[in-house]
């Protein structure tokens, strides 16, 4: 399945304000792996998720997917593939209703009806939230908005899921759950979070990213252990491993 | 300075549904082939913000009372007349169907006066020529001010005809005018101050948005101006008409009215009347009843245009109250009998 | 503040009545909006003393609403807060026109009558339109509108507003409030922040408006805004409409009151 | 200094919806004390502070600050000892350039210029952003804004402090910059958070809230503890807490 493989070569890209956000990003992620992207507020995540959908075009460098360069002309094709969960729910749900907005991407591919309802209820009923469907979704809560989101991505049956912070204001519980849902979805996935605790628990796999560079890319395991890189980019090692109150290992 | 459906005549409502329908088809058509579908979420959110923000009330200085924004000319500025106009149009059908603000036939009119005058004849007339020597503070602030009020005239104006037109007050032309107009200039002058502080913030931080939106109309330019012109040319002829008739002839206006456009036969029972007496002693149906009562007695002063009574002596009229009252009861007890049924089929099956 | 709360509750309201499924809910939306249209036009075609004629006319928001299974009060409050604008301009009319005119009785002026009649023209005409959204809802209405060949483009870019609208003015709200909170003696927002708050609400609208149109064209977007399909007229819809329309023409053409009250007086006498 | 007291006795609260958000909650702040609010996505949180800052009225019982009630004409008084920091930042900046942001509450108390310009400085020293004052809010990232916010709500000397949720969306490093900041503000806090290891660490007392009522009130290193009761209202152990993995004590 070498085609779901996500390239970035040399990426870089500056804001029409000439602000450098992106500067020289290169890396490979595989079908199957799940990435997690940290680094500090305005490290440039959220512009490296949207070079890698398309949404910005990069300055210099390409993004390959599959072996098609991500361009105006491969966009329609290569968005079929690619699913993304926005940073703020409010800005990805614009539908009366939730079921509409889960219909929205299947309906835009020409699915008929029939289709498009198995794949809605499929979705609603993956992220917990089937008795929600006629709702407006500017009525449900923050967690259900979110899981709401999650559902409109998913029933398009992306080959590689990206998420801008999922879990974002979920409460512990709610966390829990779309924490599972991730685990169970099988392709790829792309993840950013300031919740390290999330990406260590979830991604094999995890790129740190300073001022628009690639601080460190590695396993998982080692990466968020180290407690000198994660100072530098302006990070922590997570909770779950500082100063365990049961066998009082030191704090960093 | 919401137009009701009930203060406005078929006609009228009628005829500014029209015009109304032909500026937006014209605005659409300009938009499919001047931009890019990038604009339409934009228009979408900004409808949005313009109402939202319609909530927002200012202090005005120096009083206690304040205003809110009224949104046609900062959403030209923004987003260019044509989408400027959509966008409006939208938020007032919102705004009708929601809250009952205007109303369905009065929603041409009130696009119309809200719409067009600020989007296709204060903006590209007197905001960017004025405006075209480049932005400064003062200059956004004297013009935007300048521009809100005369688009904010024109349209109160514009509601001033629609309702003498539409024959439902009998505020005469000249007090209806004064009334509105004065109301409407210090109203203009807040909005105007309001955009051109929101203007000039936006100038400040992000001065692209607004050359984008005054770039992108640049090729139409030219026809709006001409069609703006004439738009405004007529409107003033007509205004400047009818108020010399007005003036002269109180009662003239409606006389005119009527005149040219036909409405006495339309609004008038006593043509129906007519009719209907004809009809009913065909079927002879109540022979008693009398619908010949009113002209007997429209002697009363009821001139040339004015309606006629419908029922005046004392027995019609006793009919009517009494008729009346068996009427509504009638409709309630429908609203009941139905509102019972409903009840009990809920409790036969749960 | 309180006032942008309610109208958003009243907005979200109206919403909540329109998921319901009744008769009239399950009725074509087209048919619906043809009816509604012609209910407004019969109204206000009524000449300005009139206001026997009108009452027939009851009948329909009446039904409408018990079909429906609408609460009355939400609606009848909507309907009394209507426009000061209309009572502006009405209560003049005694002032202008104080003919005396004399009803089983009683004198009233003229200028009296003719606000009534717009008083209850008013009435049926608001009612009239929170009726036909209260029992269609934004998306079906949306769909009578491309039925009717209202171009895509206004369409879509009207449902977005209506969408939008919720999420913007809680935003208004949460900034309003933050604004009452650190100036406690303000009615409104000062002249001095006019241009900064209203210009970062926009601003922040702009930034917004980008990311919803790239979600949609991340989700497939190409312009078309597919909705399902639309359903199918049925022969009971337009019977629905048929039969409303020959009652209006008829309460238009006959004064149904007058009718009834000199049968009544007629037989007492 | 019994008038920096804050009490709510019964609080009841029904948004116009009849939806009741509050239902009879009653407690009381002492000077000097912090607080932490917790409770699932919806238990009531934000409608609670909303009620405690005289934004919203309860439809029956009463908040009283000191021995004041708060009612719509005592409210003015009441707000200048009471500052609030919302969820969002965004929501909270309006002016153009951050110092007139920070100097909008003291003018508005109608303090001279000198006084005002004392303290917007001595605000912004505090949360470590006096290098930022002359640039506009709206151009700051997100840790810069919520800093900005919260020094807009100290230059007005407030009393008692009470945020909804101060660290949402912060990096770690801005996380531990903003409790650090908190930590030095020696009057009554009141903080609502998802991020039960902050309130771990700065609260000495925790109310648990569930379905608009107290389902817990005491001593936080009780509480948050405590699996079951926090299971049981939607949440979890704080991180820290957990399955500790370098002895791999067991969860819970
Ligand atoms: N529209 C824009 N115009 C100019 N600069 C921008 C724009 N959007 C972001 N930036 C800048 O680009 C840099 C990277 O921003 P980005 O949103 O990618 O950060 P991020 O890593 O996602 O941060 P966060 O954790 O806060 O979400 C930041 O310095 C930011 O100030
Ligand atoms: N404006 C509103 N109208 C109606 N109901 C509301 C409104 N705001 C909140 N609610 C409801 O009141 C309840 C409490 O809401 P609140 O915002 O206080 O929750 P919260 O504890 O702050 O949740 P979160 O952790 O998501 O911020 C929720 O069930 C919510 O649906
Ligand atoms: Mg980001
Ligand atoms: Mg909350």
């Amino acid at each position: 399945m070498s085609h779901h493989k996500l390239e970035a070569k040399d990426l870089h890209y500056s804001y029409p304000d000439d602000h450098e956000a992106v500067k020289g990003m290169s890396f490979c992620i595989h079908h199957g792996e799940s990435v997690g992207i940290i680094g500090a507020n305005g490290a440039g995540k959220s512009t490296l998720l949207m070079l890698l959908m398309g949404v910005l075009f990069p300055s210099q460098g390409e993004v390959c997917v599959g072996d098609v360069h991500v361009t105006k002309k491969t966009l329609p094709m290569i968005r079929q593939r690619l699913g993304m969960v926005f940073q703020d729910p409010d800005d990805q749900l614009f539908m009366s209703t939730v079921y509409d907005d889960v219909a929205f991407g299947p309906r835009n591919y020409k699915l008929d009806e029939k289709e498009v309802e198995t794949r809605v209820l499929h979705a609603l009923e993956l992220v917990g939230i089937l008795h929600l469907k006629d709702r407006a979704p500017f009525k449900l809560s923050g967690g259900e908005k979110r899981a709401a989101a999650i559902a409109s991505v998913l029933s398009m049956h992306p080959d590689v899921l990206v998420m801008d912070e999922p879990t974002a204001a979920l409460d512990p519980k709610s966390r829990r759950r779309v924490m599972k849902l991730l685990t169970s979805f099988k392709h790829t996935k792309i993840i950013t979070s300031h919740d390290l605790d999330m990406i260590y628990e979830m991604c094999d796999r995890t790129i740190v990213i300073k001022n628009g560079e690639i601080a460190a890319d590695g396993v998982t395991s080692e990466i968020l252990v180290n407690a000198q890189l994660m100072d530098e980019c302006g990070l922590e090692v997570p909770l779950a491993m500082q100063n365990c109150p049961v066998c009082g290992s030191a704090k960093e | 300075m919401h137009m009701a459906d009930a203060l406005i005549s078929p006609l009228v409502g009628g005829t500014m549904w029209v015009a109304t329908a032909g500026v937006a088809a014209y605005s659409i058509k300009k938009i499919q082939t001047e931009m890019d579908e990038k604009k339409i979420p934009l228009m979408g959110v900004m409808g949005a913000f313009i109402f939202a923000s319609q909530m927002i009330n200012f202090t005005i200085p120096g009083t206690g009372s304040s205003g809110h924004i009224g949104g046609g000319l900062i959403l030209a500025i923004l987003l260019g007349p044509y989408a400027g106009f959509l966008t409006l149009a939208s938020v007032l059908t919102i705004q009708a169907l929601f809250f009952a603000d205007g109303g369905l036939l009065a929603l041409g009119s009130n696009v119309f006066n809200m719409g067009f005058f600020t989007c296709f004849v204060a903006y590209p007339l007197i905001y960017k020529v004025l405006m075209g020597k480049g932005y400064s503070t003062k200059r956004i602030i004297v013009v935007s001010v300048i521009a809100a009020i005369i688009g904010l005239q024109l349209g109160a104006f514009g509601v001033v005809l629609e309702t003498l037109f539409s024959g439902k007050t009998e505020l005469p032309f000249g007090t209806f005018v004064l009334l509105m107009q004065p109301i409407h200039l210090a109203i203009g002058a807040i909005e105007g101050l309001v955009t051109a502080a929101i203007v000039t913030y936006i100038w400040n931080q992000r001065p692209e948005i607004i050359e984008r939106a005054a770039s992108g109309e640049a090729i139409g330019n030219a026809s709006i101006k001409k069609v703006a012109l004439g738009l405004i040319s007529v409107a003033l002829i007509t205004g400047a008409g009818l108020s010399w008739f007005a003036s002269s002839n109180p009662d003239g206006l409606e006389w005119a009215i009527s005149k040219t456009t036909g409405t006495a036969e339309l609004e008038s029972p006593v043509g129906l009347h007519q009719k209907l007496s004809d009809l009913q002693s065909k079927i002879a149906f109540l022979p008693d009843y009398s619908f010949k009562a009113p002209e007997s007695e429209a002697g009363q002063g009821a001139g040339e245009g004015e309606e006629a009574w419908p029922a005046v002596s004392e027995g019609t009229s006793t009919a009517g109250l009494v008729g009346g009252g068996m009427t509504l009861a009638l409709a309630a007890l429908v609203g009941a009998g139905i509102s019972l049924l409903k009840r009990r089929k809920y409790r036969a099956n749960s | 503040m309180a006032n942008i709360m309610n109208s958003l509750y009243n907005m979200r309201l109206l919403d909540d009545l329109a998921r319901q499924e009744t008769i009239i809910h399950k009725l074509h939306p087209l048919m619906k909006l043809l009816t509604t249209v012609s209910f407004l036009t019969v109204v206000v075609s009524f000449g300005r003393y009139e206001i026997s004629g009108l009452l027939p006319l009851f009948v329909y928001p009446v039904m409408v609403f018990s079909l429906a299974e609408l609460p009355l009060k939400p609606i009848l409050l909507r309907i009394l807060l209507v426009s000061p604008f209309i009572i502006g301009i009405g209560i003049l009319n005694p002032f202008f026109d104080q003919q005396i005119y004399r009803l089983g009785g009683m004198e009233i002026s003229r200028g009296w009558l003719t606000f009534l009649s717009i008083l209850i023209k008013s009435g049926l005409t608001v009612t009239a339109a929170l009726l036909l959204i209260a029992s269609t809802g934004m998306d079906r209405l949306a769909g009578a509108l491309r039925m009717l060949k209202i171009p895509r483009i206004f369409v879509l870019q009207l449902l977005l507003t209506y969408r939008y609208i919720s999420v913007l003015m809680e935003e208004v709200a949460r900034t309003l409030r933050a604004y009452s909170l650190r100036a406690p003696n303000q009615k409104g927002v000062h002249r001095s922040a006019w241009g900064s708050l209203a210009g970062q609400l926009i601003l922040r609208t702009f930034d917004r408006a980008q990311r919803i149109y790239e979600a949609m064209c991340l989700r497939g977007f190409t312009g078309e805004y597919e909705t399902g399909g639309f359903k199918e007229i049925r022969v009971w819809d337009i019977a629905y409409w048929a039969g409303w329309m020959l009652f209006f023409v008829a309460a238009r053409l006959y004064n149904i009151p007058m009718v009834i009250g000199s049968l009544i007086t007629g037989v007492i006498r």
